[in-house]
């Protein structure tokens, strides 16, 4: 019996639950104040606009809604780490890291509010939008990935599933198809230890779902997804990486969901509360704050103007998405195809005239 | 005897029989603790324990080529889609395996799987969740399709749905799942899995449809009542393989057809019962067969899905137009 | 100008394709060096390099799915599915994205992707290599389903699929890859993607086929001309959207339609011809409309597979029933 | 940076190219000559009855046929390995386990020759048939091997995959099912190196096709797929492992396709013949043989019988197959359905109808 491969799977982290920064070898994003700030402030609006959709979701003005509480370090670190070249390629829930790339929160709505308008969103119009469709984004962005390869342009795709997620083909057949091709990708796994009702060991008994990266030799590290600085420097080295040729990396970010999977779940029905309770401790926000506190980046005055600001933003957001109306009955037809054949010609005159007679 | 709404007669029939057959289990994603996302197992896993009712990885082709494996080794699974919208990784093993075994192995293996899924518009649901594929699995030789459209078919189609030795999609029509409420007994008795049920007779005019429509379809019916026209009534129920001569026997008294179905329009059920009647019915005809279907468009996301459904009026308005032929 | 056969005219077309556009490239199994199962890409890879023609691992779900990310961005995959029997872990990437891209972003992203596959019996093919489940593809709002049955619509329609700003699924015949040579001058002219084709004209009788079945119906047209009987055929073509005005005017003329298919018969294309013809074409119908088509059995292994085949016999058999009518 | 995962693949091999017992730690088995001799003749037979098989095709007395050329010993090691009860999910040509587990050869002759009464074969009933579409045949082992865990049996089930497959999700989707329910099943990838034309190095970048099995933290490793020996004792182990209801393993034995992909290919246009030339020197009989030789328990004169012996019951197989006639026009309706619907009555009737009148 000899060994022919060895593999290890690390674990990232600089912030901790108490805001205290650990590690040997510190980035520099560590210490960069004005991004970090920025970075809060983000996290913060995107913590008042999921609050938000929830409540406008519960008075009947949207429908279902994804929140993505306790998920703002992980997503705007993956956001905020890509460059607005490289190319997106989200699940549902991922606002953060949308909002940093120039996503508008109106059009976040519009899309949970049944409008299909919302994915026609603002910021690097090569993203992709919602995909709803479990992993399926992930050979998508293999496939946006191989596009950079042959035009040999220093640009990736990054995808994002979920522990849920991380067990469907797709997923697995875009870590292979990374390596296959050495694409320059990162496949990230946001993993908030629930899907729907599904806790994660359910999913796969591995040790961490980063090891699936291992099937295709892909360095693969878990980091910790509540601290944005871990998550930040883990992604933009594995953009480097691929920037550089050197192909794909696997990253699971170890989070928490700490609201329902969506609106129309109820998860106090399989999740006892204590271990909710539990992971408040760790969520991403709190720990940020502290950090930028103790280094004097941070007070209370400038907490309480970003609420307030944050409040305002948002609701100027749900006024834009309230008053969008709704897209038409010529628009069930005119995107199809490019050209519309005549059949769907009739089709439309029939819907239109229809239209006609029961507004008439 | 309880009275009970559809998704109430699915969760019943599948209590009867994991309560009186050991092979029978339940699996898919969130099925187990959290009884699935419509309820349609609620209790279930409770009772029977996570060995009968058996939560998954997220991993459809998975979830069906399992239930493929265990079918072949005697047991009787019921696996679940979440939603029609994501049924679709379970296609090769449906189409490939679950359809063929029997065939395959000349009935040295067999394959008596059920995969549900609920399905279908008008609940304001996110993308994905609101189509109707139904005609995809009809088109597929080996496979029985069933699709019910009230507690009491729900319950008796659902029970010869598990118990067939032969693989059954079995779809809910999830816009009605609460529409109404029927006397259902819990006995064990199945319905046949290749008859059409005559909903309401009349003599003016044929109506056929199946799961959600049957409701737009049986207010159409109501409404023509009161301009003195009597509509007959059909629910298609076990769309593959199809019961025709149940449809053909309406129309042969009738002499007019009219087809309602949520599903876009080009080549579906509709054209199966319509093409049909242009070949054997064709004598029996008085006016042209017409269809009231969803259009040949992705199904809208919900702020314009009811632009999307047949409605009432649709059917009234194509009823007209048969009716208006002499 | 080169006498060509129906393969020859596809790796003809994405030859052009390939020359004139750089976005173009060719991905699946086998493609590379190999040239494909069926040469269809033969040369491809030498003359364009393996960046342009590509061999993939053995993995349609994720070809299909790094096929519709490629076409988002701006490239134009072809991607081969082996055989049509090996399409289906491709068909989520199909139905949820392909299809509805252009619809979802509103035309922000757009998926100008083709899938190519062989399909079709009677070439003495092992198990999986026969089917013909054409109308599950049909059956999709926002595909564009084609299907060549001569070398000449097979070049024009494959340029026309590869352009397309819209997913195609181009299926080839391949009982009829060698059936007949035709001069194709390859000179880049695309056919349009929404056209049925009148192959020959006739007054009597409307026969109305597609892909392979195109040679029996060709043959059956003969024979019955022998009897001084003149049968029209239509090659339907772009089976999705359906050019339905095409065939209604040719029955309209003839007053009778057969409709040949090799697929199963329930749900298919063959239905909604039917469908159609019991709707505007009532009027027109001087005869019940007949369908010669596969059974709804699953495709037999080759012993059997003639048995299962549409034949000259069997249309004409139904060009008699519908004649006989008067 | 913390190490939270380490893992390691290894390789096993007895038998050298040479027909040499190397190792520390020597298994029964490769001693046990009685059985490796009746295991010698059956890869004789095996390999008597494929190149008959290719010569039927290249007559026009059956069809397409893969071959399983080079095969034999990581084939039989996985059919004997297996007991009765175990449930088997081949790919395509895994003849020589399934003659161990009774399927008779006129059998497989009847499955290539177009005749589904091939698959309804002798052997354990409840063994899969053949599995054209790729992979997929490990989902259904995976639900075999859940069905006996279920009923609590001592049994397990083993899938074969191919390189070529084994990039597919079905594979990896197996891999986490019998990881999640920790499944008494064994899955083997047949890494012949070449998948039709594409070669092993573009399914994946990884320096083994083992390590797929981490992704679910299934123990994992290479054997040498051309010495009977390894696989045996690899396949031997996984199945006790499985049995003790420890869960599932991952065992790629290397081996090499030394025929064409089937009759209906044409390997000498996409792989170099020096390739083939050199791999046939680390084919499995060959080294059995020697092996056998040099302990004596084997010579020229059992050879030249063993031979002979093969011939003469491959000609039977081949004479039953011949004259096996075809299932009949009824066969394709009367296996739909237990219970003929009658719409498909009336469509047998029709052809039945059709049949008698092209008959008469
Ligand atoms: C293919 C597919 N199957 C099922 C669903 C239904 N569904 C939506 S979200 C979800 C759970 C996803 O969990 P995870 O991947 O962990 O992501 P999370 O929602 O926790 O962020 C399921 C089962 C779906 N959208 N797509
Ligand atoms: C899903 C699917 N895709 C494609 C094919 C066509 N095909 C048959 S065998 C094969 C290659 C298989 O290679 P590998 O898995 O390495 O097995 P091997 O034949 O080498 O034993 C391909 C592509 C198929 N049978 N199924
Ligand atoms: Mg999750
Ligand atoms: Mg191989």
């Amino acid at each position: 019996m000899t060994t022919v491969a060895s593999f290890n799977i690390d674990y990232l982290q600089y912030l901790t639950p108490n805001g205290e920064l650990v590690g040997d070898k510190k980035p520099r994003i560590a210490t960069d104040f004005e991004k970090l700030k920025s970075i809060y402030e983000l996290m913060v609006l995107t913590r008042t606009f999921d609050s938000k959709a929830v409540a406008l979701q519960r008075t009947g003005k949207l429908g279902t809604y994804a929140s993505c509480l306790g998920h703002e370090a992980v997503h705007i670190g993956i956001g905020s780490a890509m460059a607005e070249s490289d190319v997106f390629a989200p699940m549902y829930r991922e606002y953060g890291a949308q909002f940093y790339r120039g996503v508008k929160m109106s059009e976040v709505l519009n899309y949970w509010g049944g409008d299909e308008r919302g994915s026609n969103f603002s910021g690097p119009q090569h993203d992709f939008p919602w995909c709803v469709p479990i992993a399926t984004q992930c050979t998508h962005a293999a496939g946006a990935a191989m596009a950079m390869k042959l035009r040999g342009e220093k640009r990736a795709a990054v995808s994002v599933v979920g522990d849920g997620g991380s067990s469907k083909g797709d997923f697995l057949e875009a870590i292979n198809a990374a390596s296959a091709f050495t694409l320059p990708m990162v496949l990230m796994i946001v993993n908030n230890q629930w899907a729907i009702s599904v806790p994660r060991k359910k999913q796969s008994a591995g040790r961490t779902l980063a090891q699936k990266g291992l099937a295709g030799g892909l360095p693969s590290l878990q980091v910790d997804g509540n601290d944005y600085i871990a998550v930040y420097t883990a992604v933009r080295a594995a953009l480097k990486r691929a920037y550089e040729g050197k192909g794909a990396t696997v990253i699971e970010a170890i989070t928490y969901r700490l609201s329902d999977h969506t609106t129309a779940d109820d998860a106090s029905r399989y999740r006892p509360d204590d271990e909710v309770e539990n992971a408040r401790q760790f969520e991403p926000i709190k720990r940020m704050r502290k950090y930028l506190m103790s280094n004097k980046q941070w007070n209370e005055q400038l907490e309480n103007q970003l609420l307030e600001t944050s409040k305002k933003e948002v609701e100027e957001a749900v006024d834009e998405y309230l008053s969008s109306g709704n897209p038409g009955v010529a628009s069930m037809f005119d995107y199809m195809f490019a050209d519309m054949p005549h059949t769907l010609e009739a089709q439309k005159q029939y819907a239109l005239d229809l239209e006609e007679k029961s507004n008439g | 005897m309880a009275k009970v709404t559809l998704v109430e007669a699915v969760t019943m029939a599948m209590d009867h029989e994991l309560g009186h057959d050991k092979d029978v289990v339940i699996m898919g994603e969130d099925v187990g603790i959290n009884g699935g996302v419509f309820r349609a197992t609620k209790g279930l896993a409770q009772k029977y324990g996570e060995d009968r009712v058996i939560d998954t990885p997220l991993a459809e082709a998975m979830i069906a080529g399992m239930a493929v494996g265990m079918a072949t080794q005697g047991m009787k699974p019921i696996a679940e889609a979440q939603f029609m919208g994501f049924i679709y990784p379970m296609v090769e093993h449906i189409v490939c395996h679950a359809a063929r075994m029997r065939n395959r192995t000349r009935g040295r293996l067999t394959c008596p799987l059920v995969i549900r899924a609920p399905y279908g518009g008008g609940i304001h649901a996110p993308e994905h969740h609101s189509e109707s594929t139904e005609a995809l699995f009809a088109h597929i030789p080996g496979l029985r399709v069933v699709i019910p459209s009230s507690p009491t078919r729900a319950y008796g189609l659902l029970l010869a749905a598990i118990r067939s030795p032969d693989p059954v999609i079995f779809l809910e029509p999830k816009r009605i799942y609460h529409w109404s409420k029927e006397e259902v007994e819990n006995d064990g008795e199945e319905y046949p899995l290749d008859m059409c049920y005559v909903i309401r007779e009349g003599e003016d005019v044929t109506l056929v449809t199946w799961g959600a429509m049957m409701k737009e379809t049986l207010e159409a019916a109501d409404k023509l009542a009161e301009q003195g026209i009597s509509a007959e009534v059909i629910d298609v129920a076990t769309i593959s393989p199809l019961d025709m001569d149940t449809i053909a026997e309406s129309v042969a008294k009738t002499g007019r057809c009219v087809i309602v179905q949520e599903a876009a329009r080009h080549c579906s059920l509709s054209s199966e019962i319509a093409a049909n009647l242009a070949d054997q019915g064709l004598y029996d005809l008085q006016a042209p067969v017409k269809r009231v279907t969803g259009y040949d468009v992705i199904m809208p996301l919900f702020k314009m899905e009811k632009k999307y459904m047949p409605t009432t009026e649709r059917i009234l308005q194509a009823v007209n137009q048969v009716l208006e032929v002499s």
